[in-house]
């Protein structure tokens, strides 16, 4: 169907992650989903935060926003409002989205700019070498806490469903297949989707490797009985798991997108629009002023 | 100054905010603007919902009055917490119209005439207690011999959607106001109450006043208004927001907040009509972060909010000047520190805008001081932030953006679009529409892959330091923009040699911006013994104690700064060497005004503050008796410059406002 | 500047990052400090985790070096990236050691002497190639004839857990390292390397030189160090957490970021051990405010942070300054603007520390410019923070937070605790213990309740502004603290008259507070010709330029500004009008330090800067060439201020760092 | 049992609320609640935002702390790690937690230091004159919103459920008994609770009344087959009703408070500490620097 291959969307720089990083896999999958859809890179924004997983706008072929950290979000949210022929993914690290940025998740799940998310979730923070993060497990050992943390972690799906996402979903670097089939998926999915990638750091997280994922992931969407559809269902099988399930766990395809929502909100861009101010236009406003 | 001086009315209105103090002293306004009076109006509230004192002041005059000027005339007092609040205001002889319901404290009256009417029992016998407001806009307009239609109509206008009975019984309301005005004897009503001829009635060309302007009142109070002729009555903040729509302005991201709210909530009502947006978002930083998003997708992005929110904005500013994305945002200051004094103006952060934030980046900050200011600077703003790509900031503050003004009408035509340097020309075509325009400087057409030799580069070195932008969308136009120190294609670099070279091409673009032609205005004296120098919202205080000195027969000036940087310091420099003495006049603590003329262009060893920071607006009286203070004093040619501690608040930088209590009480009013 | 004057060695250690090259360095300089010397340590890393080029250089000498110097004497190049990004350093003569495995390009060679040592194969051959570090740092060692105890035992505390296995073949490796060197000639090892006499071992007093200082040295190079004598090695940021534990810090909140956390580490390891709890927040907002939270409460408070993170706590800086409330904020600040540099030296937030926020309100900014001023100023800050209850800033920057530098020893006896008034006199009991201490100025325990007549006013009228705290918990002390301006008892008001006087209260805190003491360092003559003026981690750099000035004959001084709000505009005065011209040395782009002198102080007719912000740490050289400069053109006294556009970056203000590249290369090692 | 009585905890100023205002059932419910468990004022504190809502502690008797919009929650974990021995109420409006708050309210929800967070939700930004509010219904009609909002609302109770809050409660100010009796339970229980109140605003939001609420309300306490132990139950019953229940909707016991999971945390206020440093204390640290 499309012409278009991974190797297209690989951007001018060449990755700097450590070996075995797991945002690797991240990259090549996103790739590998732009092509399947044939996104036009000219079209396609990618924007990131701060940390080693915001260094994925370096590496991809098409428009990049690496911005700040923990505010992908209304960066994205600008970006689709402002030119909504775009396709605009957001992508950031765990600590990037789920701590600073917490506040900008929550509230972008619930305006559901049609933007595509993508967390790469390493529990840990990477670039800062090695701090706690929001998602790690309760008595992890870092510099910061030195005698394992007190916290419970964050659970992004439970929150992204609690807010009011209308598309959650969880996928592993480690099996690279049904992470490029839930991105192509959650790009596809009118409104904001929410991946969340077990990304592994290679150098800081001894605890959440490859391996253990492997042991522990439990894949949702090789369960028939899971309904996807059902909010609470999906919250209760997220708990029930302690959160380690991948897939596509809650979809409402039926919901309007903010820009659908939005009253009076235009189809063309914005960006396209004649910024001049018509005649009567401007008459009809100071007449609320004589 | 008395009114025989500066032939204006100052007329308020007081009582319990909620009791329609708002309503009754807008309708007073707006009428007294049609009928071709310049008004200024503005409302004194407090920081809750209900209850608590609220005055809204209105003073009218045929010339231009800008500001609140010193003196009230008239005061119709709803409760007795309004005339203690006010009595500094009332001048000796003013009257004070109270409710017959309670008996004023009337022991430190200043030789102020006290009449009770029986607001509230005329209200009652109209229908409704809470009608009392109406009855005092009544006998007010009565009063003073207005028209009863104007106030008829905007009843009307008001109640219309209400239903027959609740317009009836607030006409008749009105009407009792109006017939106990009548049974004043006219003698009375004119020793006090007499309001200048009035200028030509609204949507006419010029309020042409047959007053001969002398003295204080400008020399140009008859001179025709400039603009397309149609004089206006509206806030800075309305102005602001019409500007910015005017420029092109169609993405608004915003997070309410005191005094600010009224741009976000003007842009929602009109923007969507123009195929804008905008979106209330769940904080500041996603407010700012979410307007550069959409300016750097091709929109003109914009968001406003006071103090407490301009702080949480400073990182996302360092984000604008670091990947040259243009947006406009606006300050409009409030009392601070902290929460302070949300609903009281101020003007003290002056500092934050030009040094808020990590690093260096360039940025522009403007100050308009008018409604008129308030238009204009907004519409350029845009054009700055496209032109130079870069955060375009707006110090405006809340008595400029919620005082209503007259204003000799805003012209669209005016505006000008630029949008700065832009590849192909144009912004990106819309999908469905054919590609366009995707040719022009930078190789975009070329065969040179993004990033590769001869592709395009997004912060490509050039003369003046702009580079043209590729706005997502456009063909081949693919790149990187990032916070972190970039190469000329916008990829991540540490390399020093080209981390040198990006810092002066960024901030090199600022370099040859002059801003005084938009950014200063001068009026008096070309060689001043003494040189008012202000910022913002007082200008209009400045003007009159300018020329009430001048009639004083004193050689003076007046410098407005509007725009604080890049300052321009060569314009600015120029003026401060002609003058003898500099006073900086600045609604503040620290003279931030001042510190930023001493880092920019020295002359500390001629600078003199006055300094006012108690929330309440400046008004001329303060700067004239600081004024005159200061050419009292000998001049100091020795004197070592000012340092910190001087700039500092003393007890004395606030000239004494309050005139002393005492006098004798009339009982002009008999029932 | 060569060996013979400055009497230093600087060797480095390059390689990708990963490779081993900040433990190779660390205990290499370690080694030296321990052996007597001074060493000044940095490491240049770049923003990733694994890969990139990193060096870790070494400066040595019996004198106090306090910077990198210009010029590198020895590089162990473990890559040919390394030898590419450090061959500005690379001194004519100087001695590059690399790898066998590659060959560098030499064809740019500045008249240094390559050196192919098969450092892989003989580490290959003690087991491991990635040991190829620790041959590096055996051969360093062998070539200047230090003794292997203190690299092996070095190495025994690195591995000693690991088991024997490990640390066997590291020790191999560096015994491969000690013998290539011994393959030397003892001539050709002398030409180039030459370490200065050792002088007294760790741990006793003086590190007493045998050399005798002249020219360049510090004349006070053989003197005893103060503090108590024991010698240590650590960063500025170490040394900083270290000040603040022996102030009595017990409670630190952080968000983590480069180059701050290491400050959070430190105490996290440090801190419950006392008593007291660190917390890693959601972001700078949450931490700022906790600490706001704890300071209130009334345990001393801390946060740092660095730029975006610092930009992030400007509301809530505001809230402390409102509400009185302690808090201590450190920002190390590093490239910016945005995310910048994030690895990378800067000291551009000067702007930031002290007009960042909205409002008028008191607060301290302190710059510590070594390990020693991090340790007392982080100590003193507290003091100031209680005393005078406002936020106190630090702005320390990257190269002085992580470079690791031989301090004479800290005294945490000279520390001396000063909780400021609180009423009782002392904090809250636990609830398990008697209450005590309650009676004490305010009425605490006098019939008034909180808010009534004769009740406790947390913000009590007094002659300096400071008025005594009750923290929570104090019988009788309740009362509100708030954002929103507040009368004495801490209620909400919005009275104009009482605004200004709290305004005046919170501000004049700071009237009487001279911070010269503090604040201000000067070395050299006291009428100079040239007075190079400097704040945070360029004193070194600064104090080696003025040394060399001096010896080649000028009169030159040395102020650095420890202290810039309230600016000790005074004390700073007296000196600059004793100096001829005044060269002020920053690393930013637009000149901070000099816009605030200008502002405080004025004499801008003498002001010239030397900026630099590349984001590599200042070099005496580009201090040098920049004075000599200045010292060639005649003084103008004509001249008007500079203004604006000459603070700005022009290329003519980068010194030229460089040198010429050329010349001949020699190979002087044979397998 | 207490011979405290409510008036003791009648601050210094008198309210200014609106007529009909909610909040003043919170105010004299919180005070009864501090009375009936026999608080101390003087070891009590109430940290507030700012709002409307936010002046509730200028009428509270007790030390007062009236911060910054949106930080109650970190202000008040400030204080109560600092002097573990005090009672920390915090206490917001729904714009001051849930909009500019989130990232707080998610946070302070996982780290669970113990105090009591009361949220005077009434479905608008009151103090700032009647804009939406992150619980605003879709819909809501405001000056920001003159077509209706375009967001689904927050749902407060299913979000500190997700983000696991240990105690989850929510009443409503049109009845003060059960408000007393959740709040002194919340206050009771060792670790972070919510209260989220049903507090309507009389004078901008004219859908959510006190009508309404007596009509929608479920009463969960009154519900003997609901499971305030199982979080996913809670979750559930919380979706089931659109958020609109009351009662003690989740509560975990034995889960032990920030204080007491972070290691080495002291049992004594620190703000009682000896802050001098013992000699050996400081040897041992500098024998790493020598
Ligand atoms: C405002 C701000 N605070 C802190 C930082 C420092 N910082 C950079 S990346 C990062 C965290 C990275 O963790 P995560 O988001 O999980 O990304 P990862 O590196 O693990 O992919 C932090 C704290 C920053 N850049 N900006
Ligand atoms: C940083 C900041 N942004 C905005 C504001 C303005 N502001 C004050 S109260 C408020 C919202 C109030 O709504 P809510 O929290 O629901 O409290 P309510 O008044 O409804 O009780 C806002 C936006 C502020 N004070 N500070
Ligand atoms: S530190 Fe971890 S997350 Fe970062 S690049 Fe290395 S492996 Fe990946
Ligand atoms: S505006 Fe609403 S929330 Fe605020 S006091 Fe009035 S009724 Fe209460
Ligand atoms: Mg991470
Ligand atoms: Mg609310």
């Amino acid at each position: 169907m499309t012409t278009r291959t991974a190797a297209e969307f690989k951007g001018p720089v060449r990755p700097t992650w450590c070996p075995a990083c797991g945002d690797y896999a991240v990259l090549t999958g996103l790739q590998k989903a732009a092509a399947d859809l044939d996104l036009d890179p000219d079209r396609t924004v990618v924007v990131t935060g701060i940390g080693c997983s915001g260094k994925l706008s370096s590496y991809f072929n098409a428009y990049g926003f690496h911005g700040i950290h923990g505010r992908v979000l209304p960066l994205a949210q600008g970006i689709k409002l402002a030119n909504r022929d775009l396709t605009v993914i957001a992508a950031g690290g765990d600590g990037d989205g789920y701590g600073i940025g917490g506040n900008q998740f929550l509230h972008g799940c619930r305006r559901n700019v049609d933007i595509t998310y993508i967390v790469m979730d390493n529990h840990v923070y990477g670039l800062t070498k090695g701090q706690a993060s929001p998602t790690s497990d309760k008595g992890f050992k870092t510099v910061t806490s030195p005698e394992g943390t007190a916290e419970e972690p964050v659970n992004p799906l439970l929150l992204a469903l609690a807010a009011g996402a209308g598309f959650v979903a969880q996928v592993f670097s480690g099996r690279v297949e049904p992470l490029v089939r839930v991105v192509k998926r959650a790009i596809r999915h009118r409104g904001f989707s929410l991946v969340n990638v077990f990304s592994p750091c290679a150098t800081f997280n001894r605890v959440n490797t490859y391996d253990w994922y492997n042991e522990h992931l439990v894949d949702l969407d090789a369960d028939p009985a899971h309904d996807r559809t059902d909010r609470a269902a999906a919250m209760a099988r997220v708990l029930e798991h302690g959160g380690l399930v991948t897939g596509v766990i809650y979809e409402d395809p039926d919901r309007p997108s903010f820009e659908e929502a939005l009253p009076g909100f235009p189809r063309e861009p914005l960006a396209s629009l004649d910024l001049r101010l018509g005649r009567e236009a401007w008459e009809e406003i100071l007449a609320e002023y004589v | 100054m008395d009114r025989q001086t500066d032939q204006t009315l100052s007329w308020a209105v007081g009582g319990q905010s909620g009791e329609g103090i708002d309503s009754t002293g807008e309708i007073f306004a707006r009428a007294l603007h049609r009928l071709g009076y310049h008004v200024y109006a503005f409302r004194n509230f407090p920081s809750r919902i209900k209850g608590g004192q609220a005055t809204y002041t209105v003073r009218a005059a045929a010339w231009p009055v800008r500001c609140e000027g010193d003196r009230l005339d008239v005061l119709v007092a709803l409760d007795p917490e309004s005339i203690a609040d006010n009595r500094d205001r009332l001048a000796a002889g003013a009257l004070v119209v109270h409710d017959a319901a309670f008996q004023p404290d009337a022991t430190t009256g200043n030789g102020m005439c006290f009449a009770a009417v029986p607001l509230t029992d005329l209200a009652k016998a109209a229908g409704n207690p809470i009608m009392k407001n109406v009855v005092a806009l009544g006998l007010s307009a009565g009063l003073l011999g207005l028209p009863r239609e104007v106030f008829a109509a905007a009843l009307e206008r008001k109640f219309g959607r209400k239903g027959g009975r609740v317009l009836e019984q607030n006409l008749a309301a009105l009407d009792k106001g109006f017939a106990a005005a009548a049974q004043w004897s006219p003698e009375l009503r004119g020793a006090v109450l007499r309001l200048p001829p009035a200028a030509a009635p609204a949507g006419d060309v010029a309020p042409a006043s047959s007053a001969t302007p002398s003295g204080p009142v400008p020399a140009d109070a008859a001179q025709a208004p400039a603009g397309d002729g149609r004089r206006l009555f509206l806030s800075g903040n309305e102005a602001l927001a019409m500007g910015a729509l005017a420029a092109g302005c169609r993405f608004y991201a915003g997070y309410p907040i005191t005094p600010a709210t009224e741009i976000m909530t003007w842009l929602i009502r009109h923007l969507p009509r123009c195929g804008g947006a905008v979106v209330q978002t769940e904080d500041e930083i996603a407010a700012v972060t979410m307007a550069i998003g959409a300016g750097y997708a091709g929109v003109r992005a914009m968001t406003a909010t006071s103090g407490p929110g301009f702080s949480l904005m400073m990182e996302a500013l360092s984000l604008a000047g670091m990947t040259e994305t243009p947006v406009v945002v606006v300050d409009v200051q409030r009392g601070g520190p902290s929460t302070g004094l949300p609903t009281k103006t101020e003007q003290a952060n002056l500092n934050e805008t030009i040094y808020g934030s990590h690093g260096d980046f360039p940025r522009i900050v403007l100050a308009p001081a008018t409604p008129e200011d308030c238009f204009h600077l907004a519409a350029e703003a845009f054009n700055l932030a496209e032109r130079l790509q870069c955060p375009v900031l707006i110090a405006s503050d809340l008595a400029l953006g919620l005082a209503k003004q007259s204003v000799a009408g805003l012209d669209c035509g005016r505006v000008h679009i630029e949008r700065g340097a832009l590849v192909g020309g144009t912004t990106p075509a819309p999908r469905a529409a054919p590609a366009a325009g995707t040719a022009g400087p930078g190789g975009l057409d070329g065969p040179g892959r993004p990033g590769e030799p001869g592709g395009y580069k997004r912060y490509r070195f050039t003369e003046d330091g702009v580079s043209p932008r590729a706005l997502p969308g456009q063909p081949n136009g693919r790149h990187l923009v990032t916070g972190d120190e970039h190469d000329e294609a916008g990829n991540i670099t540490e390399d020093p040699e080209t981390r040198a070279r990006m810092m002066e091409k960024r901030l090199g673009k600022l370099r040859g911006l002059d801003l005084s032609a938009i950014g200063l205005r001068y009026e008096g004296a070309p060689e001043p013994e003494l040189l008012l120098v202000g910022w913002g919202s007082t200008h209009g205080a400045i003007s009159e104690a300018r020329r009430a000195l001048a009639a004083g027969g004193r050689t003076v000036a007046h410098l407005h700064v509007k725009a604080l940087h890049p300052f321009p310091t060569a314009a600015v420099a120029e003026r401060f060497q002609r003058a003898g003495r500099i006073l900086v006049v600045e609604q503040n603590a620290t003279g931030q005004l001042a510190g930023l003329i001493r880092r920019e262009a020295g002359f500390a060893e001629k600078l003199e503050s006055c300094l006012k920071y108690d929330g309440v607006p400046m008004r001329p009286g303060e700067i004239l008796a600081r004024a005159e203070e200061i050419l009292a004093a000998r001049p100091r040619p020795g004197d070592r410059p000012p340092t910190r501690p001087a700039a500092r608040p003393r007890p004395g930088d606030r000239p004494p406002t309050r005139p002393a209590a005492g006098a004798a009480l009339q009982e002009v009013w008999r029932r």
